[in-house]
């Protein structure tokens, strides 16, 4: 998967052996680094998850509204490329929020509140699923026009070095987003101007029902940071280890040089586009979709630490009950929440 | 005649002027293979094949301006944006593009497309999902600006969108997708810029299109138990308004109200009361009052979103002041 | 008081505000190194280095989204769109992000930058170069739009916009950069959402902004010289609008013509009427008239261009009829 | 030049040895070619740089109004591009159009017409000089808004494919074009769509003021063909020949493979951007100007021809005379051609 030679031409489907030879290659990667900095990735990863399958619930429960996209199946991505981040450091993402939101460690009480649209929410309950805020942990959205973010994000990374901040910029977006103009506008100011961003494909082969086969003349996506002569790299998206060190490079190059990266990062969605729309039927076959499961980050990450003898079942349940605990709690705190009152509508239009 | 829904009779009005010309073609994100966002565009890829219905990557200044070039260059294209609120990407091609190319070219080149697609809010889509862009379009010469509200309405004008020569924007909503009505067997067309009467009243005039045609439809029958017999006159095509129509009623009625789903300031309802005040003056026995979106982002609590649409309740209110009856 | 130019008062504006705050930064095409395509950024490289005042390339979507990503993390960027008529092309930026940021961010993230550069006719610049837009900006809640007419107020408002915490669509006037005036000595500021009477009078209400404040001030001579006392009102923010002013000048006058330059469907015009007739129904002796742009593309040819925009025996005309005159 | 290797770095500035070779190459390129082909290569070069001094002219009398961008030094691009075209492609350009319609055959009076804001003006009067159009000559515009008519092309060939009409689309556009999302969005589209539209970059160094350096973080435009698959090409934009001949190539790929190519032409601007900015002073120095100068195509491709004993100083001053009187007609045509009448405002604006 890290080279991007073997991609072109029809969609990726990997078989037993791939997923084999991936499981080793992990575990290379796991051995010698700390058990807890190991154990806390997955952690991150089984929250996201979890509060993924229970906005899912909550969204047939009619208690979430508008689009909610789900990140099932990408969690490595978040988790792998904001870990290395900074506390000053920031992050832009599209409307698949959640998951990046929770990676950053914003509270999940909050941002299931946003979901439902209650006045504790992150945003108010004013901007919902696409549109998560936190400025404290430069959390800055949560945007749901494609592309919309990217310019957005060279924005943030041009304060950061006119006001000499030390300060990273994380810009994830979809493998759809790349064909649209903000993205190539954005990438040569960002390589021009030297500005410390980070942009992340994460491609998880379909924008919508469309494969990427129908969307871009080519198939190695990285590739088109030669047209803005910017650094570029392609990581497992499945993997958090391979996304994690992919990504600290990229930071460092940011940080340290002022210098922007492309980073195509290969996933795959396990559930539908958002919950209006099935996981398989129209545009993917049940068996594909299986056949990519079994790359789940989740599992694979899991039977690494085992087989790392870091973790065991035992673990892996408390964890899990945790985790579940954590996410029960958040849904508590939404429920019990109020909604915004009426005079709220007319709050944050303008500031004084 | 038959009952389907509006979005039914979109997918007709297509499939029929696909079938009788050539020339037509469809483009846009998500109209083939998935059969459309919100399935608008159902079964056309089968019936017409990949030559004449595309799936474009998501760049709507890029496939609308290549709509733009095959329309100059003898095709009527159809280009879906998923909701309008997407075409503000677009606008560029849209507005110095589509709309001037016939002028610019002394009358050369032409530019017969359609550019369609849902506008307005939906269910908690929030800020950037949930605009009415109509006023925005009405501000162009060389543009036409269709917003139909009946399944009936939809598939007649859409069709005549279709034929029309100009660049036509056909903004539909998308919560009345599902609304069902009664639709004329067969081939017909409704001509733009022609108004419809939805109810014939004569104590006060409600102006309103696209899905507040409903909302004045309620408000018109509680009015009427209070005896106010309210006349709600449907524009249909926003441009060109069909001010004749609109001012006939307002001879008849001597009050109106206008209701609109978005904001205020600069909205069509205020052109269509400059139309009023400044045609039929003396024969206005209160002002024009405006029922509007709240002037702010949509937000996406529910509470809140409905509370920024129009509804029965604020039309009657504004009735009730036109009439001085409060 | 020192006479300058316009273009000079724009410059004096940034120039001061640029010293005063360490964030305020300038970008746009051509603003450094060629010190403006129309010089109103002349010598602003010179003083203030590449690091702070940067030429970028023609990419108006992906600088006024950096610029917003920049506002919304401790600068206030002064973006110019080298005319507002390339805006079109930055409109999602504008519209979804700079003024809806706040609102979705529910208050976490303001969007403090300047949007500025000429709109409206120039010299035969035809079509696609002669817009003007302002009336879409204006139907935009979470934007704020500013139209100076002199350079006293181009420099006092401009200021009051840089130090704004919101997004400030500032639109000048092409044909206006050569206007020389008055402009107080030091430092000062106009504050937005305030309208300044230019010229008092007691018959007739002209309300106008922009360069057709002198068109209505021309028109407003000629008028006195048949005994008709013409009071021009300029709004100078078009949003938020000062509709009190308007309404004095309108309760005491009884009559009222909106000139603009724009063209005539869903114009600003239209609104200022709708707020006329329904804030001050009773006190109206005539239907209010406006005076606009022709509803076309702009032509090349110079006549016609002439005939395109509203001039002094448009606006006599308008006043005769709103005064019974004729 | 033909390389794109050693162009990145400095702006290019060719010393007399170069300038040499170049005229050493074009002799090769146009031994064994007809001379009459040559020499209508020729004519049309020439006629194109005295209708812009011309026009130039006319414009400081006041004649001309708006925005005026002048060809002068370019003329071997659309001299060399649209020749190879057959009568039913079509061309688009930007604003500075005049020497596009001249090569496509359009008459002088009509254009100076036009640019007089005349009624007999190939666009009645109401585009004027940046919205040049002739229907019949598959002339599509002149076209003022930088990027906007990339998309328009690939729409116009989208139409050929689909009427299957055998027409190939020509799209001019300058080098700092290249940065605008309608470029990303278009070449994307051409290729995956498989489109007969050939993309010419007019590299002239400069968008206005701005050297290129400042606004593309590569200098080597043509690479940008990269992110599309799609064919790509650099040709020497001060040879007629070298134009002509990569033209004609990606002409036929187009013709016969439906493919579309994108092709960088170097080349030099010898006047300002407008009339209304100087040929030198603020961004270039007239030491610069002049230098580029040598590289004249007019003059090169002149000697050319004499060198081969194709024309003579009698052909040449025969050949000039002629031209200037075509030019001069086309002026009287346009000044004693009538205004648009007050009621052509409302015309054109919607068809019936
Ligand atoms: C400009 C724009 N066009 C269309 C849409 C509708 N839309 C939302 S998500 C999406 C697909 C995006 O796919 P991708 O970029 O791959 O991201 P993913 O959803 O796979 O994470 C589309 C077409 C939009 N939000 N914005
Ligand atoms: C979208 C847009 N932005 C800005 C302008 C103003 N403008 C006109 S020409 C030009 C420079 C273009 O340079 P280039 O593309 O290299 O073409 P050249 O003029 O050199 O032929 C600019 C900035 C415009 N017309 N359109
Ligand atoms: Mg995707
Ligand atoms: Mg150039």
């Amino acid at each position: 998967m890290k080279s991007g030679n073997s991609s072109r031409g029809a969609v990726h489907v990997p078989d037993a052996s791939v997923a084999d030879a991936q499981l080793v290659e992990q575990q290379e990667r796991a051995r010698h680094r700390d058990p807890q900095f190991l154990k806390d990735l997955l952690e991150k990863m089984l929250l996201i998850r979890r509060f993924e399958e229970k906005a899912a619930e909550m969204y047939t429960l009619g208690k979430i509204g508008g689009f909610c996209h789900l990140y099932i199946g990408q969690e490595a991505v978040s988790v792998g490329a904001i870990t290395p981040l900074e506390p000053q450091d920031a992050i832009l993402c599209s409307y698949r929020d959640h998951g990046h939101a929770l990676a950053r460690g914003m509270e999940p009480g909050p941002i299931m509140a946003e979901l439902f649209g209650k006045k504790t929410g992150c945003s108010k309950g004013k901007g919902g699923s696409m549109h998560l805020f936190d400025e404290r942990l430069g959390f800055l959205g949560g945007h749901a026009i494609v592309g919309g973010h990217i310019p957005l994000a060279a924005g943030v990374a041009f304060s950061a070095k006119y006001l000499n901040q030390q300060r990273v910029t994380l810009c994830f977006f979809g493998e759809a987003a790349v064909n649209i103009g903000a993205f190539h506008e954005s990438l040569n100011l960002a390589q021009l101007w030297k500005l410390p961003v980070v942009y992340i494909i994460e491609n998880n082969e379909f924008g919508m029902g469309t494969p990427i086969l129908k969307t871009s003349a080519i198939r190695d996506l990285s590739e088109k940071a030669g047209s803005y002569d910017m650094a570029r790299a392609v990581v497992d998206g499945m993997d958090v280890l391979s996304v994690y060190d992919g990504l600290s490079e990229a930071i460092e190059r940011a940080r340290k040089e002022d210098l922007p990266t492309l980073i195509e990062a290969r996933t795959y969605r396990f559930v539908g586009h958002s919950m209006s729309d099935p996981a398989h039927g129209a545009y993917r076959t049940r068996e594909e979709l299986n056949e990519h499961r079994q790359r789940d980050p989740i599992k694979r990450f899991t039977s690494t630490l085992e087989t790392l003898g870091i973790i065991n079942q035992e673990y892996i349940d408390d964890l899990d009950s945790k985790i579940r605990e954590v996410v029960d709690q958040s849904v508590t705190f939404a429920d019990e929440s109020p909604d915004p009152a009426p005079e709220d509508m007319y709050t944050d239009v303008y500031l004084p | 005649m038959a009952v389907i829904a509006f979005r039914e009779a979109l997918n007709q009005a297509m499939r029929e002027e696909m079938q009788r010309d050539e020339t037509v073609f469809l483009m846009g994100e998500e109209v083939g293979a998935y059969n459309g966002a919100y399935k608008v565009t159902k079964g056309l890829l089968d019936e017409f094949g990949p030559k004449r219905v595309l799936d474009t990557p998501i760049t709507e200044l890029g496939f609308t301006g290549l709509g733009v070039g095959a329309a100059m260059t003898g095709l009527r294209p159809i280009v879906e944006m998923m909701t309008f609120n997407f075409s503000l990407l677009a606008l560029d091609e849209i507005v110095n593009c589509a709309a001037k190319m016939l002028y610019m070219s002394g009358g050369q080149l032409g530019v017969p497309m359609v550019v369609r697609g849902p506008g307005g809010a939906g269910h908690q889509l929030a800020a950037t999902h949930s605009q009415a862009l109509e006023s925005w379009f009405c501000h162009i010469p060389g543009l036409k600006v269709v917003t139909p509200s009946t399944p009936a309405d939809a598939k007649g004008l859409l069709k005549s969108s279709i034929r029309d020569n100009n660049t036509v924007i056909f903004i539909e909503s998308e919560v009345l997708y599902g609304l069902k009505g009664e639709v004329p067997e067969g081939e017909y067309t409704i001509p733009l810029g022609v108004a419809e009467i939805k109810r014939p009243g004569s104590d006060v005039t409600l102006v309103a299109h696209a899905k507040m045609v409903h909302v004045a439809l309620q408000a018109a029958e509680e009015l009427e138990k209070e005896g106010i017999d309210a006349e709600v006159v449907d524009p249909r095509t926003l441009r060109p308004l069909d001010t004749e129509t609109i001012l006939q009623s307002i001879r008849k009625t001597n009050r109106a109200v206008i209701v609109e789903e978005g904001w205020p300031f600069c909205g069509i309802g205020a052109q269509v009361v400059d139309t009023i005040q400044h045609q039929a003056f003396d024969y206005l026995d209160a002002p024009i009052l405006r029922v509007t979106g709240i002037d702010v982002p949509m937000p996406y609590s529910k509470p809140l979103e409905h509370l920024h649409a129009p509804d029965k309740a604020r039309v009657i209110d504004a009735v009730h002041r036109v009439t001085y009856k409060n």
